[in-house]
């Protein structure tokens, strides 16, 4: 057959997402949860075409699609990841929609929940043109489209005040972060006179002038990016804004958005590494975030007694492990200590684990009516399944062996040790330990202490299906995860792709 | 004098500064959401001057060469304002919300979520 | 255009920006905020940029500035009395404010190729309606699509939040 | 088959104490008898060995074998020396055997006793054969243990246990020194053979400071087996044990194996003038201070036991004196004497039902002739009266002193003065006289497995000394060499008058004393040396433990570990309250980070 | 067939958890892992190649990184010291009254990890191994310990992860440091690589923190007595007896043969900290007043000794020290097993509040005298032979001079400590089965027979090796001087 135009994915993304809202509009009041099953199902189609779409096509350099849009191998990777979590977020949504009616009264059970099913559709639509775009106008579009998808579904419970008060929060700072932004893509654009990356780049490749400008610039996307990947010091709202989310937004967001502003944020610094007296530095502020956001997330997490908090900070930390990574891209895609490879793979494994907690922290949250760590103690006696697939996840998070998780911290750190970033090594020494601490404590409630009331929890199907297959997805890619690592690869390597690669996938300081 | 460049970049700068001393200083949300548009107006303005500044050569119908400002970074500004136009859309709908659940557009009313 | 009128227009609206801020009743900051934005329009055109400004005073002061007044009114906020001014964040925001500029200002002084006036360029045919126009719907398509899904985003967002409540 | 004998000598014993150990726990009679038979059969062994000319040398087994880099050979070691000693320690043991039956007839723990004694056999005789030095410390180290098992038997009483460390830790501060001095011994000439120790011994003499190190240090091991003076304090203690281990200890194996073992090494520790002179002052301390404190103890086998310090301090001073036949001698003499004396006294006890106290016995000479007699004939021989045979062997020994140095000759000449004085006193207190207590009134014999071997040692003690029976056991250029230097016949007579003035002074002071008339505080409480270990002991390593223990508590484990763990939540507490959930205050941070982060990027160079 | 070593516990351990009969299934795994690691030893062909019964499944191929087992003699050594001290372990696990099947499951875990760590010649999988255990360890400790058990279970867990962490950057470094062609995950392709002398002293420290935190080398030793004070007993013998010689093993696995020039030049500061634990530890313990802590102090203690026949660098000495990783595992491990069936009785440990249980129990009074005398190195029990291989070792190249080098003074050290380990485990055996028995314990009476078995098990391999070390020697012989090359 004739492989699909990569685009047509997210044509078919966001065409789900208009049939959604058309529905919701016009059946009449019911049970809506067919809806969240049919978009997984076709979310999963569309995975599944992921893998038979053509490259990058070569076309005029005059400017057109492809020169805001790239197709290559880590873009369709991410493009997966954002389709893969959405549809996770969706099966959360659904064992989460008794929240949702509580908290939005319509005047029919289960309104609005058609369009707390739909939006997620769009958010995807956007991290899929996020993952692709190697054009500054597109990246500043997408990032806004997840962007204000976000603020709605954040401040989705109209009732609870925790949503709003997040909601708000994440709009007034995702606001402010946006200036900055793009304050910065002005500046970039002002120096070089160009939008797009690689004609970015093939100018700096003989730029003269003073490299200040150039480093204000990239500063403030690096503050609008840092923002979306939960980087400290432009991690500040991570904690509020999580633990008042609708959860399985919480783990959208903590995905999602982290996984695309990462792609975005390597595709943004690459043609800057090259460039003498701009690249040392970028590197060396990169740096300097890492080290903030890995102190400030693991020791932030430790005395946390809530669990959707403690995640949040998890997640500031995990993005701290992540930026360890991308201070040492410089090595050669496909050797051990590529710093990309680390990076996707972490990410994928990151995904897992992470949802993988917050859909059992759900289900135990509804039975036990509360999402602290006491809410989990004695778990192994009320659902040894549940336990399972949290100790999985919590061991996946902390690092240990055999896990994915595991994986991605040996990547990344031996991205940093062949880089010789000893000063970072030694602070995630120190927050390698905490996190052994926070995560365990909550394996510690779960298999040390008894229940306060031993009723088992009964489990969906779905959500019994997705919980397996998520733990053993950690547990099977932490052993072999050649699979994920070959997704990295090309589509199809024709010349232009392997350019837009060069640009993506493989930066290396020349 | 002729005007140069940093002149704009100038005002420009000085206006997102406000904007963000604003977010900084004000406890009205309403008011925060306002200097947000001031940033954003800030960027807009240095991204004019800028694309003023870098002009593109142009092909002209009669094949003639000729040099115009670089509109792709005009279509941005367009972008912003659009993109700003919807935040503020969404963003006043949120506060509404707020209001209706609090009584309250003020942020220090707004600190049940910490540490 | 002559920089004389730049400096006035650009201080104007510099001084409403401020007042912006400085004002306590949210009404009179909306009308300073379109004020500042009018005087924005005029510097646009005096880069040549009409299609811009046009949009510029149109958004905002036919749609924003509506909208937040709206709100304002709807909400039915009064100027903020019973807070006193937080010193320390006052002081805080204000250095913070001022290290910004300082560093911009600094920027500028590094950054040569800006103190340099602007070339001058043939305007005889150029219509940059036209011109944007094109561009927007030919090669710059795709992030205008996205756009046009942004906004319908943010309408069902709008709906959503602000959907009339139960009785 | 000749040249396996040995081999059957030596692991008779373990196979009984294997045996009781494995099967025959419950039954104590049986292994009671297993273990005699064993020992019996190595003394045949031993026998067998001595009387039939010596072939070839027994096959070896390799131990460890790191090829050509580190090799550890069991090999046996059959010359005259091992020889004799066989005899004396199978001889001793199996008499001492044989007494146990009676004397431990109905304890509780017999078969953990009689598995003891084997395995303390084996050890013995492992010590006795080895053919170098590694296997020689192996059996050392065993030896240690044993002796421990065996004073410890009555582990529940306190003080027996106490002894049991006591006597194993004294002998594992002996061994360290052992120990070393092996290791630098090896590391001189790469090797721990005996023979081939002597082949290389001139890689030794080269560096004498190290030689006389090495020596001393190999002595080390000697003080803590025999017990000699500065860790000689375990010795007395190890009377807790049941008395037919005392004997067994004191008279043939355990404190023998010092002397042995330096007579075995002599070639090594004669070539160090420094060493011999260390050891041989080392001994006569030994033997004045033991001397003097046996001359106030009330407690029979304690009186016996500092006895029996001083002579191995004669023993040891007599290698010092380059006199080691005469140390042999001496042991071989002593062994008869002191294990007779020892039985006596068990014989004694046993019959005035655990009395030790000779104070509170008396007048036993009529009651229990034939204990009476033997013990006299011990006592004479031990107190050097001619012609028993402690006489011959004391006098080698003084004579060597008197070549040697004049001042340890005066020294060993008082020694034999007080040893008259205390032995006449014991005689005289515990069996002439009258009766002091009840239970010395119905004092009498013991059965007839324990009175034999009490006569059968006697007649040795006799005889022991007398030259046509120690000729042939020494063999010829042995006993030459012995009387070499017997020339000067007036060292004998000071001797015989020591032995005199000491007995009539015992006599005349004690002769029916209904309690002490002499009290020397000093000699009772042995020079507070014991005492002066505990604070020692105390003050040094209890302290040093205490203050390790605090160091590791407090300093390692609270302040550091701790203190590092708890800094780093402190920390968390501290980043926590950036999170004061005030929107502005957010703003303010987010817009610090920006200009901090700026200015580093954009200013820092 | 090595495989059979690591699966067997692990499948048995996860059928357990599906609620198979716990204690039966555990001991049938460990029987036959006991036996596979017999047939293993003895179907080990000496005269072939060094590395045997290997299997290799690539994992990620670009990298070179693969499971990859195989077994040359030291790892059947250790493989062996594994299998039995698994089966001691289980064997003498008193009645769990919660979640037997976990308690069970763990200890399965922690076997199949050892036995994993010391089977693999991957890089990767060796690190990856060990670390599986931590888990085990700490729901072992926090659910079915006693004492502090928390405290415990957290300081040993999140100290051994810092451990496992510096280490692993240890082995990263090492990786980096190999030239860029050799690099290779393969353990054995490893040992042919040249490292640069200048780039050996980083990684080496480095793997000496990491491994040393593991094997509780002073300073990193204080997770260690608490941990082991608080564990069940069966844990306290598994991790102590078997997983702390994990970074023994991988001392000698990596660091001697790839890092010779940076081992040179850290010697002082290793001879200084194994002086360390064998002198200061050693007077730590004989200030303890209760068995369990003195036992984990002790075992500290006795790493020293390890570590000084590492520190000989010569054949002699580290071959001591291989045999002494295993004759101390058995030792530690009956010891702890006494200890965990005295603790049953009387649930306390304190000296003060013991004594004179020989009485009323000759048969544990016999054992632990015979494991303590055996950890002491008496003579006749496996540790004697070794630690005099070890004290030979260091002697080795002495000459006849009184300057004695730092491995010499280390070593006299190391023979006081002898005196030292006398002096505390006698004062125990004194305290806690001599002397008079009190009324309370008079009622209490010998473990039942079947329960007697583990401690024979121990005991008598201890004594076999003691007395024919040839046994293991033969093995471990080739093996370490592939090490030393």
């Amino acid at each position: 057959m004739h492989p699909l135009s990569p685009v047509t994915l997210e044509i078919i993304v966001v065409i789900l997402g208009v049939f959604l809202l058309l529905a919701e509009s016009f059946s009449k009041p019911g049970d809506k949860s067919w809806m969240p099953q049919f978009s997984i199902f076709i979310l999963a189609c569309v995975f599944g075409f992921s893998f038979f779409t053509s490259g990058n096509v070569h076309d005029a350099a005059d400017g057109g699609f492809w020169t805001f849009y790239s197709a290559d191998g880590p873009a369709m990777f991410f493009k997966r990841i954002a389709l893969a979590a959405t549809a996770i977020v969706l099966v959360m949504s659904i064992e989460y929609k008794r929240e949702i009616e509580r908290a939005i009264p319509g005047e029919s059970p289960g309104a609005g929940l058609g369009e707390f099913y739909a939006l997620p559709i769009f958010t995807c639509a956007g991290l899929m043109f996020m993952a692709s775009a190697v054009d500054f106008l597109l990246i500043f579009v997408s990032l806004e489209l997840v962007t204000v998808s976000f603020y709605v579904l954040v401040a989705y419970m109209r009732r609870s005040n925790a949503s709003l008060e997040a909601g708000v929060k994440y709009l007034i700072l995702g606001a402010m972060s946006t200036g900055f932004l793009v304050y910065g893509i002005t500046w970039i654009f002002g120096v070089t006179g160009e939008t797009n990356l690689a004609k970015i780049g093939s100018y700096l490749s003989h730029y003269q002038g003073s490299p200040q400008p150039l480093l204000f610039g990239i500063m403030l996307i690096l503050v609008g990016l840092g923002f979306k990947v939960a980087a400290a010091p432009f991690q500040i709202w991570v904690p509020d804004v999580y633990q008042g989310a609708p959860t399985p937004v919480t783990a959208y967001l903590s995905v999602g958005s982290k996984a695309a502003g990462f792609l975005v944020l390597m595709r943004v610094i690459q043609p800057f590494l090259g460039v003498p007296g701009v690249g040392n530095r970028v590197l060396a502020i990169m740096t300097v975030i890492a080290a903030l956001s890995l102190l400030y997330g693991n020791l932030g997490a430790m005395p946390q007694d809530n669990l959707k908090r403690m995640l949040a900070y998890s997640s500031i930390a995990h993005a701290g492990y992540l930026l360890v990574a991308v201070t040492s891209v410089s090595a050669v895609v496909g050797r051990l200590g590529s710093a990309e490879i680390a990076i996707a793979y972490y990410l994928a494994g990151y995904l897992l684990m992470t949802l993988l907690s917050f859909l059992v922290m759900i289900i135990v949250a509804r039975h036990s009516r509360g999402d602290d760590i006491v809410h989990f103690n004695g778990l192994c006696k009320r659902s040894p399944f549940l336990a399972f697939g949290m100790l999985v996840a919590m061991l996946s998070l902390a690092g240990v062996p055999f896990t994915a998780g595991f994986y991605g911290k040996f990547l990344v750190f031996a991205a940093a040790v062949e880089q010789q970033h000893f000063f970072l090594v030694a602070i995630g020494a120190i927050t390698v330990a905490a996190g052994f601490y926070y995560y365990l404590r909550v394996v510690a409630a779960m298999y040390w202490r008894e229940p306060e009331d031993g009723t088992r929890i009964e489990i969906s199907f779905m959500s019994r299906f997705v919980i397996g297959g998520l733990a053993a997805a950690i547990i099977v890619f932490g052993i072999f995860p050649q699979p994920i690592l070959g997704l990295l690869r090309d589509p199809t390597p024709s010349g232009q792709s392997e350019a837009a690669l060069k640009t993506s996938a493989a930066p290396s300081l020349q | 004098m002729a005007l140069t460049l940093n002149d704009y970049l100038l005002v420009s700068g000085m206006l997102f500064a406000i904007g963000f001393a604003g977010v900084m200083l004000r406890r009205n949300i309403i008011i925060i959401f306002m200097c947000l548009e001031l940033m954003l107006n800030a960027a807009n303005l240095s991204l004019v001057a800028f694309s003023r500044f870098n002009l593109t050569a142009r092909i002209l119908p009669d094949g003639t060469h000729t040099l115009v400002p670089n509109y792709n970074a005009q279509i941005l500004v367009f972008f912003i304002i659009t993109v700003a136009a919807a935040e503020v859309a969404v963003g006043l709908a949120i506060i509404v919300a707020l209001y209706r659940a609090r009584q309250t557009t003020h942020v220090e009313d707004i600190t049940s979520l910490k540490f | 255009m002559s920089p004389v009128i730049f400096w006035i227009f650009a201080a104007m609206m510099l001084a409403f920006g401020i007042s912006v801020i400085a004002n306590r009743s949210p009404v009179a900051s909306a009308i300073s905020l379109v004020v500042s934005f009018l005087c924005l329009a005029a510097l646009f055109i005096g880069l040549d940029a009409y299609f811009i400004s046009v949009i510029e005073v149109l958004v905002y002061a036919g749609a924003v500035m509506v909208l937040f007044l709206f709100i304002i009114m709807l909400l039915d906020l009064k100027a903020e009395k019973r807070r006193k001014l937080n010193l320390a964040a006052v002081a805080g925001g204000g250095l913070v404010t001022a290290a910004f500029v300082a560093e911009i200002w600094f920027v500028l002084t590094d950054f040569t190729k800006g103190q340099q006036a602007f070339p001058a360029y043939e305007h005889a045919g150029i219509d940059d309606v036209r011109e944007i126009g094109m561009t927007l719907f030919s090669t710059h398509n795709l992030p205008f699509q996205v756009i046009g899904i942004l906004i319908l985003v943010a309408t069902v967002g709008v709906v959503v939040l602000s959907k009339r409540e139960l009785k | 088959m000749n040249n396996n004998i040995p081999w059957l000598i030596l692991v008779c014993p373990l196979i009984a104490a294997a045996c009781i150990l494995l099967f025959t726990r419950r039954a104590p009679s049986f292994s009671a008898h297993i273990s005699v038979f064993a020992v019996c059969v190595s003394f045949l062994g031993s026998l067998v060995a001595f009387i039939v000319p010596y072939s070839d040398a027994p096959n070896q087994l390799s131990w460890i074998d790191l090829g050509g880099a580190f090799r550890v050979p069991i090999g046996l070691v059959v010359d005259p020396l091992s020889k004799v000693m066989l005899l004396i320690v199978t001889g001793i043991g199996a008499l001492v055997h044989i007494y146990s039956l009676v004397y431990m007839a109905d304890d509780k723990g017999k078969s953990r006793y009689f598995a003891g004694l084997s395995l303390f056999m084996f050890s013995m005789l492992g010590i006795v054969l080895a053919d170098n030095f590694v296997m020689m410390f192996i059996f050392w180290e065993l030896v240690g243990v044993s002796s421990y098992i065996l004073i410890g038997h009555w582990f529940t009483r306190d003080a027996a246990a106490k002894a049991a460390n006591k006597a194993f830790l004294c002998n594992r501060i002996g061994d360290f020194g052992f120990m070393l001095g092996i290791l630098l011994i090896w590391s001189a000439t790469g090797s721990f053979g005996f023979s081939a120790i002597r082949e290389h011994i001139a890689l030794l003499t080269a560096n004498p400071a190290f030689l006389t190190v090495a020596a001393l240090c190999i002595f080390c091991g000697a003080m803590g087996k025999s017990a000699q003076f500065p860790l000689h304090v375990w010795l007395p203690d190890a009377m807790e044990g049941p008395t037919p281990v005392s004997a067994l200890i004191h008279a043939a194996t355990m404190v023998a194996a010092g002397i042995y073992m330096l007579v075995r090494v002599y070639f090594i520790v004669s070539a160090s003038a420094t060493a011999m002179a260390v050891i041989a002052w080392i001994g006569i301390i030994t033997a004045v201070l033991a001397a003097l404190m046996a001359t106030q103890q009330d407690d029979i086998k304690r009186i016996l036991a500092y006895s029996t310090l001083s002579q191995l301090g004669y023993m040891v001073s007599a290698v010092g004196n380059y006199a080691p036949e005469a140390a042999m001698f001496h042991l071989f003499t002593h062994a008869f004497f002191k294990a007779l004396l020892f039985l006596g006294a068990g014989a004694v006890i046993y019959a005035l039902h655990h009395e030790q106290n000779i104070w509170r016995m008396g007048g036993l000479r009529a009651r229990m002739p034939k204990t009476f007699w033997t013990f006299a004939i011990g006592t004479l021989a031990l107190m050097g009266c001619f012609p028993f045979s402690g006489f011959f062997s004391k006098d080698a020994v003084l004579l060597a002193m008197f070549h040697n140095n004049g001042w340890i000759f005066v020294l060993g000449l008082g020694t034999a003065f007080l040893t008259a004085f205390y032995m006449m006193r014991l005689v005289t207190v515990a069996f002439l006289g009258r009766a002091r207590t009840e239970n010395a009134e119905h004092g009498h014999d013991g059965p007839f497995a324990m009175t034999t071997p009490l006569q059968i040692l006697a007649v040795l003690s006799i005889v022991a000394g007398w030259s046509f029976v120690a000729g042939p056991v020494f063999g010829k250029p042995f006993v030459e060499r012995l009387e070499a230097g017997s020339h000067t016949f007036w060292v004998p007579m000071l001797a015989f008058v020591a032995f005199a003035i000491g007995a009539a002074g015992g006599w005349i002071l004690y002769a029916n004393q209904p309690s002490d008339p002499v009290l020397i505080p000093v000699f009772k409480k042995k020079f507070g040396i014991d005492e002066f270990y505990c604070l020692l002991i105390g003050g040094t390593q209890e302290l040093l433990a205490k203050a390790c223990r605090f160091f590791d508590k407090w300093i390692v484990d609270g302040l550091v570990v701790r203190g590092l763990s708890g800094a780093t939540l402190g920390t968390g507490l501290i980043v926590r309250f950036f999170q004061f959930g005030n929107l502005q205050g957010y703003a303010f941070l987010f817009g610090l980070g920006v200009v901090a982060l700026i200015y580093i990027i954009v200013f820092v160079h | 067939m090595l495989n059979l070593l690591i699966f067997i516990p692990l499948l048995a351990a996860f059928a357990i958890l599906l609620g198979v009969a716990p204690r039966k299934t555990a001991l049938l795994a460990a029987g036959s892992q006991l036996a596979a690691a017999i047939l293993l030893f003895f179907s080990y062909d000496r005269a072939g190649a060094a590395f045997q019964f290997a299997s290799r499944y690539p994992v990620i191929p670009s990298w070179h990184l693969s499971y990859y087992v195989a077994a040359d003699g030291l790892s059947l050594v250790m493989l062996l010291l594994t299998s039995i001290v698994t089966l001691a372990a289980i064997w003498v696990t008193p009645p769990v009254e919660r979640r037997a099947s976990l308690f069970y499951a763990c200890l399965l875990f922690i076997s199949a990890a050892a036995a994993g760590a010391f089977a693999s010649q991957d890089l990767f999988f060796f690190y990856a191994f060990h670390e599986l255990a931590l888990i085990p360890t700490f729901l072992l400790i926090g659910i079915w310990g006693s004492g502090e058990r928390l405290a415990a279970a957290w300081k040993v867990t999140i100290y051994l992860a810092l451990g496992s962490f510096i280490l692993l950057i240890g082995l990263l470094d090492l990786y980096h440091s190999i030239p860029e062609a050799s690099r290779t995950f393969d353990m054995i392709e490893l040992q042919r690589a040249v490292i640069p002398s200048s780039a050996q002293s980083r990684p080496f420290l480095l793997l000496l923190i990491g491994f040393g935190t593991l094997v509780s080398l002073v300073p990193f030793h204080s997770w260690a007595p608490v941990a082991y004070a608080s564990a069940p007993s069966p844990a306290a013998m598994l991790h102590a007896g078997v997983l702390k010689k994990f970074g023994l093993y991988g001392l000698l696995r990596l660091a001697l043969p790839l890092l010779p020039e940076g081992a040179k030049h850290w010697t002082g500061l290793l001879l200084a900290l194994l002086a360390a634990n064998i002198l200061y530890i050693g007077f730590v313990t004989i200030a303890q007043r209760k068995l369990d802590m003195m036992l984990g102090y002790s075992s500290v203690m006795h790493m020293g000794y390890i570590f000084l026949g590492i520190a000989t660098f010569n054949v002699i000495g580290v071959t001591g020290a291989s045999l002494l990783m295993f004759a101390h595992g058995l030792s530690i491990a009956a010891l702890f097993a006494i200890s965990g069936m005295i603790r049953e009785r009387s649930h306390t440990l304190s000296f003060d509040s013991l004594g004179g249980l020989a009485t009323p129990m000759p048969f544990l009074g016999l054992a632990f005298g015979m494991a303590a005398f055996a950890s002491i190195g008496l003579p006749g029990f496996a540790n004697f032979a070794s630690e005099i291989m070890v004290f030979f070792g260091a002697f080795r190249t002495g000459g006849s001079s009184l300057q004695f080098n730092g491995l010499q003074l280390a070593t006299i050290g190391g023979l006081w400590g002898v005196v030292i380990s006398a002096v505390y485990m006698l004062r125990a055996y004194r305290a806690i089965f001599m002397g008079a028995p009190s009324k309370a314990i008079s009622g209490w009476s010998d473990p039942a027979f079947s329960h007697r078995w583990p401690l024979v098990l121990l005991l008598a391999s201890l004594i076999v090796v003691g007395f024919v070390p040839k046994l293991l020697l033969s093995y471990l012989r080739p093996a370490v001087e592939a090490l030393l090359h």
